[in-house]
């Protein structure tokens, strides 16, 4: 019922968005829509927590009329996406400033997302997941073309033409574990998780998935379309993306290639992991000297993605929990330093780190806000991120300790570009840019709350979410 | 059968009328005509009744591809009134050819008889060269109608031969004859039948457009009047499929080692030279040629596959090609005749003051590339997974890659339509008239894209 | 044995006016060469003891599409000197495109045979009376449906005749 | 016995498979060579033919008359598609004076 | 082993926490609607508070000799790790409460004083408070995860107050620098962290105690463990090689140097390394190396500091070499020596600094004390008090840091007389330093500034008062350890902290032989006549308007900090920064995004290529044809 509901209502909301007449009316229907969601994933949520080895189910096989068996499954993996998602479409949501003129289709295509990303998180069936995770493109594309930046239109083909590669790598090893299912064959995760698959087998397997996961989350070396596409995209977009849509792809590996392909994770993390590694320290690097906000927290993203990926596939629970629980608190944070960017963006029209400075002085409630975001994205002991990051360096530090010491550099580097940044930005004499910037609005603030609770409420009490997993991560 | 009647009864009618310049009741007497047609079809389903000595058999395959063809055909004529709006003369002929050559389509599905077989491609593919060649002051058509006569002529010659050496080797031209004979001689089969039925596959491997021998198939549908095009692509290429399907199906399908490295050997040809040579066309109307191609390529999986519910899955392709291909082309008629150019340029910023087509075009473009949740992905994935049972991953991997080039091209009408700076600042005249029609078709695709599964089960 | 004689002298009367109607540079020799070799053929009809073909070949071809041919050969007066022509190279690739073809066919055809054959020269099926039994019995479906064949050819024949005033 | 003399004076069948073979080689090269499209019409009608003789030879020693019915429908649709094909032929030469094929070539690439 | 202890003890414990927090929220909050005032009486009244429970839990924990524990919640819990969020009050925690909240409480009434002029007052204690939470959860911890939150906290703090005035860039970099620094160190903490974890299981103080010791001594999990756990000490304890930033940290307010960087968190370094005794007595290794870093550290920033003339500067260096000092004992096994060091040293450096502080507040802001001189008479009550520190941290008897330096040293010559030399060298090179800038600032004639200056005042009796507790503290706290030349009977401290150290001890028996008395006497004495020897010359040197010469050689090296910021910037930073453009310029740029650009391109070009095969030409399609057609007759037959 849960399920149905979550899936049904943005849709419709989507539908009836697509008619609506006016930017201002449609976004506070969206906004009221997602937060209605919202209240029902946390209901689906609680259900969870109560017995945290349940799972909420919906199986309706149409497979005669549809062609693919709706069948989905929430577990307490999926509610915890599930939750992201619906978290931080309303932030998303109300983050639209009114002069930018978003027309209703803006949030229409949000609520298509938003359908499209729950059933990427609810589906149990592979056509299902691979359905909704190629649906979840779809309005991404449109929001980023037809919202974005400058060069927008080039950047989304190339952005969306990567990404369905990608899928198409991952629609090549479904089919091919599908042959692999006894007859009758059957494309139910379950079905999947049964089968034994031997090393030969999975390594095909892994490779097909890995690439299209890689491409999505992204990992090093197949990020180039991220910075663009992030630069180029409306800021709702990049929180969309960044925050929930890169949360598919490490879903992905949790679903499917860590349970899968167990032995390829066992035995070949050494070939993988060093270059993931890489990547980490590689995105950190970057974002030292990166002149730009907006492809800073690109580049910063695809460092923190990097360590979730690690510690998902370090081969160890804590590894596994932590990275879980890492992707929660990255989509808040990201959409947190995103939020933050387009306040800054707002008032000062740029994003050159050089051409700020001096905001603290005038805007301490701004200063105040950004400071925690960037202290949770540091990941801060009693931030979000710090138990998160602990447990994935802790798995990955049982696993190899040369590759945790190698990891654990980025607690440093993060700490080196985010001060920076932040100095340069906030500290210091005022410029011209920022000579009349006007601290946060009540409504801006608002936008930050819940942003601010996630972050503090996961660093300090992490356990509610560490404990619901227990009963599914094994 | 009855619905072969019905449609010569009609066209005969609309030549009748059409000599004596009444212009206005030929269209109504067609849609008239070929719903009737369609229900007398359907009142086949689940009989098999086989008529005169198995010249034509009316089964479920053959029934329901030929309720598609019907249907397509309707389609086509929903848009003719439009694309032929500004056409003085009655048009009887056009109409006439079109209904005489879904009649050969009608019979290539529902073959039971080499002879049926060839009557019906050559009555389907004589009436398109004519077709192709209706607009006469066109060179383009000329030469489109030219190429395709003379390409077309010599792949009957080649696939005459076939058919006879494949009578010389079997004495018959019975598909359950020479299904017999193969089941009896599946261990010696001499070397005629073998070349007979290559040059077989390689004559309807033309007529449905797959590599090497789709070359005619570019320029015959870039030359040819768009509504044509249209009538090619989709009625044209789904009777040359059913036709194909069947025969190998009914016939050859104990001996698949015959035919199948061949067979895929197009299928591979015609998906990758169809998807990389649509990236480069500047012409929607070309890309779509190719797409076409492309298209072709992955139906030959189907053949290949063949088993289980292969002829569904196939059913649910064309289908899902069909729709998508005549709302494509549908668009780009519109746009055609309010910017003169099936160029690329002529979309940009279709979708500021005409939102509807765009999305048409959107919708079917991403269907055509098989995008979720769009039907032509469930045809695609349908497609991949009955192949893949058989084991042919290769071809598969193939195929997908086929279609991660595919999206390049077509997303950048979408593109265009969407992101770019429009050069006509008011809702385009046309769109007036192709409205409802265009958000029918737009309907149409959306609720097909939810019943997938139903399709394939028809068969 | 004169049997054999005769198949050999149709034979290549046949196969020697099909080269030339290749060879020929003006249309109409070709033509006629191409009407020789239907008269051969026909002849080889008879040999066969396919009467009713053997007629109805020269009625079509000798008479309707030669006559055709000719026709649109006056009409349009295309009997100049050939001035049009593939280069060699592409001449010389047909050639052996069409050699290879013929090496291919041969070689996998001559080696069938049938199991039971029965001898042409006293076998009835190709009389009238037999083929049309069979015509008009087994086949009077697809005899039937082509009609509308001819009928799209003869529409389709005046639509591209008349002129049009669009 | 009596059927061992006539199989003798019968003329192999191979002899028509090979003539057949040549015949449509002989179309097949015709069709490759030409520029002038009513060459080329000539030589699928040769192709037509040996495909027609194939049968009918098949259809004779196999004392079935299927065969040589079908012939007869390629007879009757080599008529029409010939009579289409001059057809089309005037209407190119209408539009651009010559039947050489080598001219339609505007539809490309 | 979760001990029963008190409801009350433990609500009180709980309080501790609490208070700060509070008092951080309640003034960060509301920085707009309370005044300055305020926030700071607050913020002190908080503290005091916390001081009142502190003597209630001392009071307990040093008559009942229990430890109070209480777990507040679960903070990390599934499968087989536990990580509750818990306090654990023992005697070592117990007197770094006194430290913390003891000379918190001083420096936050002192700031009422000095701060009350700055714009952002309230945020200032904020922060104040914040770092008390976080040093309180440092020092309460009883897990090294929550350790590490307090570690990390203070270090934000540290961070937040360095740059608290951030319109000066320099400010924000030093600030950054302590952050990044820290970071460094952390990582090694981390790293001990998780090795801790694999080897025992148990992030538990205690238990990691028990459990390790019954290993072996040496093994290599307790080196990693115990290296990492230093590396973090390093950093916080600004340590060779990471101890540069603690000089540039001065660009915080004075309160801030003297709390933060001074008594409180530059000393968690040995606190953790006491903490985790045990671990570190079984690793010889470490313990060496933890020997050796000290003497350096001590050595050569005791150098640095006699060429310094910023006076907060000096004070700086001055931390680092006790820091050093400090570590020195560590290294030689006495950790109660450390503690009791550390203990003094909080009160003297705390009074320096805040002295420092009044002379600054006296000069407006100026800090260099070649442009002070003459203060003795201008502010004769900061100069009384700055003097009483100076010779606190000399080892001059009886004030505190002689006994505390004494306990180090005998320990140091029962290790050997070489090792006491070397400590002994090291403890003299304090006078040195701190007299040369007593008397620099204070006796010398007084500089053109001073002279121009007519606001110089002495500071208000806010500030004044807990500097005179301060110096009162300074001067007795010793008296509670005396040496055991004099009385073995007095020696408070280290039975106070004989528990803690207990199972150490029990691990390595003392193996230095004991003096004899003679040359107990000997090494106290000489000493102290050095220390007289120098204050005299330095008296001789630096009191009397001499111009001093140009700095040559050695000397340069040493003003110049031995050019270890411009080592790193060599080594480190820019190679980072050039790294970075390499990788986003050419990495990223030229060779990934134009490899995924040129398979874009190859597919398009492919297409294009492919796309010529229609060539339009009739004649050309039909031949492939043909030609597709023999092929694969021929395929199909050769097969």
């Amino acid at each position: 019922m849960i399920i149905a509901l979550l899936l049904i209502l943005p849709l419709f909301a989507s539908i009836f968005l697509f008619t609506g007449k006016t930017g201002q009316q449609s976004k506070n229907f969206a906004f009221l829509a997602s937060l209605v969601l919202f209240a029902i994933s946390l209901i689906g949520g609680y259900e969870l927590i109560a017995a945290p080895e349940k799972a909420l189910f919906f199986n309706m096989d149409l497979e005669s009329i549809l062609g693919v068996n709706l069948l989905f499954k929430i577990d307490a993996i999926s509610i915890i996406f599930v939750i992201l998602t619906t978290l931080l479409v309303p932030i998303i949501i109300a983050s639209t400033d009114k002069k930018e003129h978003r027309t209703p289709h803006f949030y229409a295509l949000i609520m298509l997302m938003q359908t499209a990303l729950i059933g990427v998180f609810a589906a149990s069936d592979m056509i299902l997941f691979y359905i909704f995770w190629e649906l979840a493109l779809i309005p991404i594309f449109f929001i980023t073309a037809r919202w974005g930046g400058e060069n927008a239109r080039k950047i989304s083909i190339k952005f969306l033409i990567y990404t369905v590669v990608g899928s198409f790598f991952m629609l090549i090893a479904i089919l091919y574990l599908y042959t692999l299912t006894p007859a009758p064959h059957s494309f139910s995760f379950d079905s999947f998780y049964q089968l034994k698959l031997s090393y030969s087998e999975q390594i095909p397997l892994f490779l097909a998935f890995f690439l299209a996961f890689a491409i999505k989350i992204p990992l090093f070396p197949f990020h180039s379309w991220q910075v663009e596409t992030y630069n180029a995209s409306p800021v709702q977009g990049s929180m969309l993306l960044a925050g929930i849509m890169l949360k598919m792809g490490l879903y992905g590996i949790v679903r499917f290639l860590i349970p899968l392909c167990t032995d390829v994770v066992a035995n070949g993390s050494l070939i993988f992991l060093p270059l993931i590694l890489f990547g980490v320290i590689y995105g950190a690097v970057i974002a030292i000297s990166q002149p730009h906000l907006k492809k800073l927290i690109a580049f910063a993203s695809l460092s923190h993605v990097g360590i979730i990926a690690l510690g998902l596939l370090s081969n160890s629970r804590y590894g596994i929990e932590g990275g879980i629980l890492q992707m929660f608190s990255h989509g808040v944070n990201v959409v947190g330093f995103f939020l933050c960017y387009y306040m800054i963006v707002k008032r000062t029209k740029t994003d050159k780190i050089s051409e700020l400075g001096g905001i603290a002085s005038v805007a301490p409630r701004f200063a105040t806000v950004f400071m925690i975001i960037v202290l949770a994205n540091v990941a801060l002991p009693l931030t979000n991120s710090f138990v998160g990051e602990f447990l994935i360096l802790l798995g990955l530090f049982s696993y190899n300790k040369i590759l945790a010491i190698i990891a654990g550099l980025t607690i440093i580097l993060v700490a080196v570009y985010m001060l920076k940044m932040y100095q340069q930005i906030m500290f210091g004499e005022k410029k011209a840019s920022t000579e009349n910037f006007i601290d946060l609005t009540f409504g801006e603030i608002m936008l930050f709350v819940p942003i601010i609770i996630a972050i503090f409420a996961v660093g300090i009490y992490p356990s509610f979410v560490l404990q619901l997993l227990q009963g599914v991560v094994k | 059968m009855y619905a072969i009647i019905t449609i010569s009864i009609v066209a005969i009618i609309v030549l009748f009328f059409g000599a004596f310049g009444k212009k206005k009741v030929i269209l109504p007497i067609i849609f008239v005509g070929l719903p009737l047609a369609f229900i007398i079809n359907l009142m086949g389903w689940n009989q098999s009744i086989h008529y005169f000595n198995e010249m034509y058999i009316d089964d479920n395959f053959a029934i329901a591809f030929n309720g598609v063809l019907i249907f397509i055909t309707m389609l086509i004529f929903v848009f003719a009134r439009v694309y032929y709006k500004s056409v003085k003369r009655p048009l009887e002929d056009i109409y006439a050819l079109i209904l005489f050559s879904l009649v050969g389509g009608l019979m290539m599905t529902a073959f039971g008889n080499l002879v049926m077989l060839f009557l019906g491609i050559e009555t389907l593919s004589l009436s398109l060269y004519l077709l192709a060649g209706s607009k006469k002051s066109d060179p383009h058509s000329n030469e489109a109608a030219m190429k395709y006569f003379l390409t077309g002529s010599f792949a009957s010659g080649f696939l005459l031969f076939g058919i006879a050496l494949l009578y010389g080797a079997c004495g018959s031209f019975n598909l359950e004859v020479i299904k017999q004979y193969v089941v009896q001689n599946q261990a010696n089969i001499p070397a005629m039948f073998t070349i007979g039925l290559l040059l077989m596959a390689v004559g309807l491997a033309f007529k449905v457009g797959a590599a090497p021998f789709h070359f005619w198939i570019p320029d015959v549908y870039e030359g040819s009047p768009t509504l044509i095009t249209t009538y090619m692509a989709t009625v044209g290429k789904v009777a040359a499929f059913a036709a194909f399907f069947r025969l190998i199906n009914a016939s050859f399908s104990e001996v698949d080692f015959l035919w199948k490295t061949s067979l895929i050997v197009f299928a591979v040809a015609t998906i990758l030279i169809g998807n990389f040579a649509a990236l480069y066309q500047d012409s929607v109307k070309r890309m779509l040629a190719y797409s076409g191609v492309a298209h072709a390529g992955y139906m030959l999986i189907a053949i290949i596959a063949l088993k289980g519910n292969a002829a569904g899955v196939l059913l649910l392709y064309s289908v899902s090609y069909s729709i998508a291909t005549i709302t494509a082309f549908a668009v780009l008629m519109m746009v055609r005749k309010e910017t003169g150019s099936f160029s690329i340029k002529s979309f940009n910023g279709l979708a500021k003051h005409n939102p509807t087509v765009a999305f048409a075009m959107t919708i079917a473009m991403l269907s055509l590339a098989g995008i979720p949740p769009m039907i032509g992905f469930s045809a695609k994935y349908q497609l991949f997974v009955s192949a893949i049972e058989q084991g042919q991953l290769p071809l598969v991997i193939i195929a997908i890659i086929g279609s991660m080039v595919s999206v390049y091209y077509y997303l950048r009408p979408v593109v265009a339509m969407y992101f770019t700076r429009s050069m006509v600042s008011e809702p385009f005249e046309a769109a007036k008239l192709y409205k409802k029609q265009i958000l029918g078709m737009v309907i149409l695709l959306l609720i097909l894209s939810f019943i997938p599964g139903l399709i394939i089960l028809l068969i | 044995m004169f049997q054999v004689y005769l198949f050999l002298f149709l034979s290549c009367v046949a196969l020697f006016s099909a080269i030339m109607v290749l060879l020929s540079k003006k249309p109409i020799h070709s033509v006629l060469y191409l009407t020789l070799t239907f008269f051969a053929l026909a002849g080889h009809y008879i040999l066969l003891n396919a009467q009713f073909l053997a007629v109805v070949h020269v009625i079509v071809y000798a008479g309707a599409i030669m006559v055709l041919f000719l026709f649109t050969v006056m009409l349009l007066n295309l009997n100049k000197e050939g001035q049009f022509s593939k280069t060699t190279l592409v001449k010389i690739i047909a050639v052996v495109a069409g050699g290879l073809l013929f090496v291919v066919l041969i070689g996998s055809l001559k080696s069938f045979d049938l199991a039971t054959v029965s001898n042409p020269a006293v076998s009835q099926i190709g009389l009238v009376k037999n083929l049309g039994k069979t015509l008009f019995s087994q086949y009077l479906l697809p005899f039937e449906l082509s009609s509308i064949l001819f009928l799209s050819a003869m529409v389709g024949a005046v639509m591209l005749g008349k002129k049009d005033k669009e | 016995m009596e059927t061992t003399v006539t199989q003798l004076q019968m003329i192999p069948l191979v002899y028509y498979i090979i003539f057949c073979t040549a015949l449509f080689t002989i179309g097949v090269v015709g069709v490759l060579v030409k520029r002038n499209a009513l060459a080329i019409f000539m030589s699928v009608e040769l192709m037509l033919n040996s495909a027609n003789l194939l049968l009918a030879a098949f259809s004779a020693y196999r004392n079935d008359s299927s065969g040589q019915v079908f012939v007869f429908f390629i007879m009757v649709v080599a008529a029409a598609e010939i009579a289409i094909g001059l057809a089309l032929l005037v209407v190119v030469y209408r539009s651009s004076r010559t039947i050489d094929i080598n001219i339609l070539n505007r539809l490309k690439w | 082993m979760v001990m029963e202890s008190s409801p009350f003890m433990q609500s009180i414990s709980f309080l501790l926490l609490l208070f700060p927090l509070l008092g951080f929220l309640a003034i960060g909050l509301s920085q707009k609607q309370i005044n300055k005032k305020l926030s700071g009486i607050i913020a002190s009244s908080f503290v005091f508070l916390n001081l009142i429970l502190t003597f209630i839990l001392f009071w307990y924990v040093s008559t009942t000799n229990q430890t109070v524990e209480t777990n507040l919640f679960d903070w990390i819990k599934f499968a087989n790790i536990s990580i509750p969020f818990a306090i654990t009050v023992d005697r070592l925690s117990a007197l770094m409460l006194l430290v913390v909240n003891g000379v918190g409480f001083l420096i936050h009434v002192y700031s009422i004083g000095y701060m009350k002029n700055d714009e952002g007052v309230s945020r200032f204690f904020s922060y104040m408070n914040l770092f008390i939470f976080f040093m309180l959860i440092l020092v309460l911890s009883s897990n090294y995860l929550m350790l590490f939150i307090g570690w990390e906290g203070v270090g934000l703090c540290s961070y937040l107050l360095i740059g608290f005035w951030y319109k000066d860039h320099a400010n924000n970099n030093a600030a950054k620098k302590a952050f990044i620094m820290n970071r460094i160190g952390d990582l090694g903490f981390l790293i001990g962290i998780f090795m801790m974890f694999h080897t025992f299981g148990t992030l538990n103080i205690s238990e990691v105690a028990t459990k390790a010791s019954v290993m072996p001594s040496g093994s290599t999990a307790l080196l990693i463990i115990t290296l990492g756990l230093f590396a973090g000490a390093i950093g916080k304890s600004a340590q060779i090689p990471l101890f540069t930033w603690l000089p540039d940290a001065m660009a915080g307010p004075t309160p801030v140097s003297a709390l933060i960087h001074a008594a409180t968190m530059v000393t968690a370094g040995v606190y953790l390394v006491a903490r985790s005794s045990v671990l570190f007595v079984l690793s010889p290794v470490t313990m060496n190396l933890i020997l050796v870093i000290g003497i350096f550290t001590a050595l050569i920033s005791g150098l640095i500091a006699i060429y310094q003339n910023d006076i907060k500067k000096i004070l700086a260096y001055s931390t680092v070499s006790q820091l050093g000092f400090m570590f020195m004992a560590l290294g030689l096994g006495s950790f109660s020596g450390a503690m009791f060091h550390l203990t003094t040293h909080a009160f003297f450096k705390a009074l320096l600094f805040l002295a420092a502080g009044s002379v600054i507040h006296a000069l407006n802001q100026e800090q260099d004390i070649r442009k002070m001189g003459g203060l003795r008479k201008k502010i004769p009550f900061t100069f009384a008090l700055f003097a009483i520190g100076a010779i606190a941290i000399s080892g001059i008897p009886p004030f505190a840091g002689f006994f505390s330096k004494e306990m180090i040293l005998s320990v140091a010559y029962e290790h050997g007389m070489g090792m006491g030399i070397i400590a002994t060298f090291i403890s003299l090179l304090t006078t040195v330093y701190m007299f040369r800038l007593l008397f620099v600032a204070f006796y010398k004639p007084e500089s053109d500034a001073v002279k121009a200056n007519h606001h110089i005042h002495e500071s208000p009796k806010v500030m004044l008062i807990p500097m005179a507790l301060l110096a009162l503290l300074s001067m007795v706290a010793g008296f509670i350890q005396i040496p055991a030349l004099f009385s073995t009977n007095v020696n408070a401290f280290s039975t106070y902290l004989s528990p803690i150290f207990f199972s150490a001890h029990q691990l390595v028996p003392a193996s230095g032989q004991n003096l004899n008395v003679l040359t107990e006497w000997l090494t106290l004495l000489i000493p102290l006549t050095i220390i007289a020897a120098l204050v005299y010359i330095s008296y001789i040197r630096f009191a009397k308007d001499r111009l001093s010469a140009e700095l040559s050689g050695i000397q340069k090296v040493m003003a110049n900090k031995f050019y270890i910021d411009e080592l790193y910037d060599f080594c480190f930073v820019k190679p980072t920064e050039k790294l970075s453009l390499f990788f986003r310029e050419t990495v990223d740029q030229s060779v990934i995004n134009r490899l995924i650009n040129t398979i874009g391109n190859a597919t398009l070009y492919i297409g294009g290529r492919i796309r010529l095969l229609q060539t339009g030409n009739v004649g050309f399609y039909l031949i492939i044809m043909v030609f597709s057609i023999i092929a694969i007759l021929f395929f199909n037959l050769i097969r």
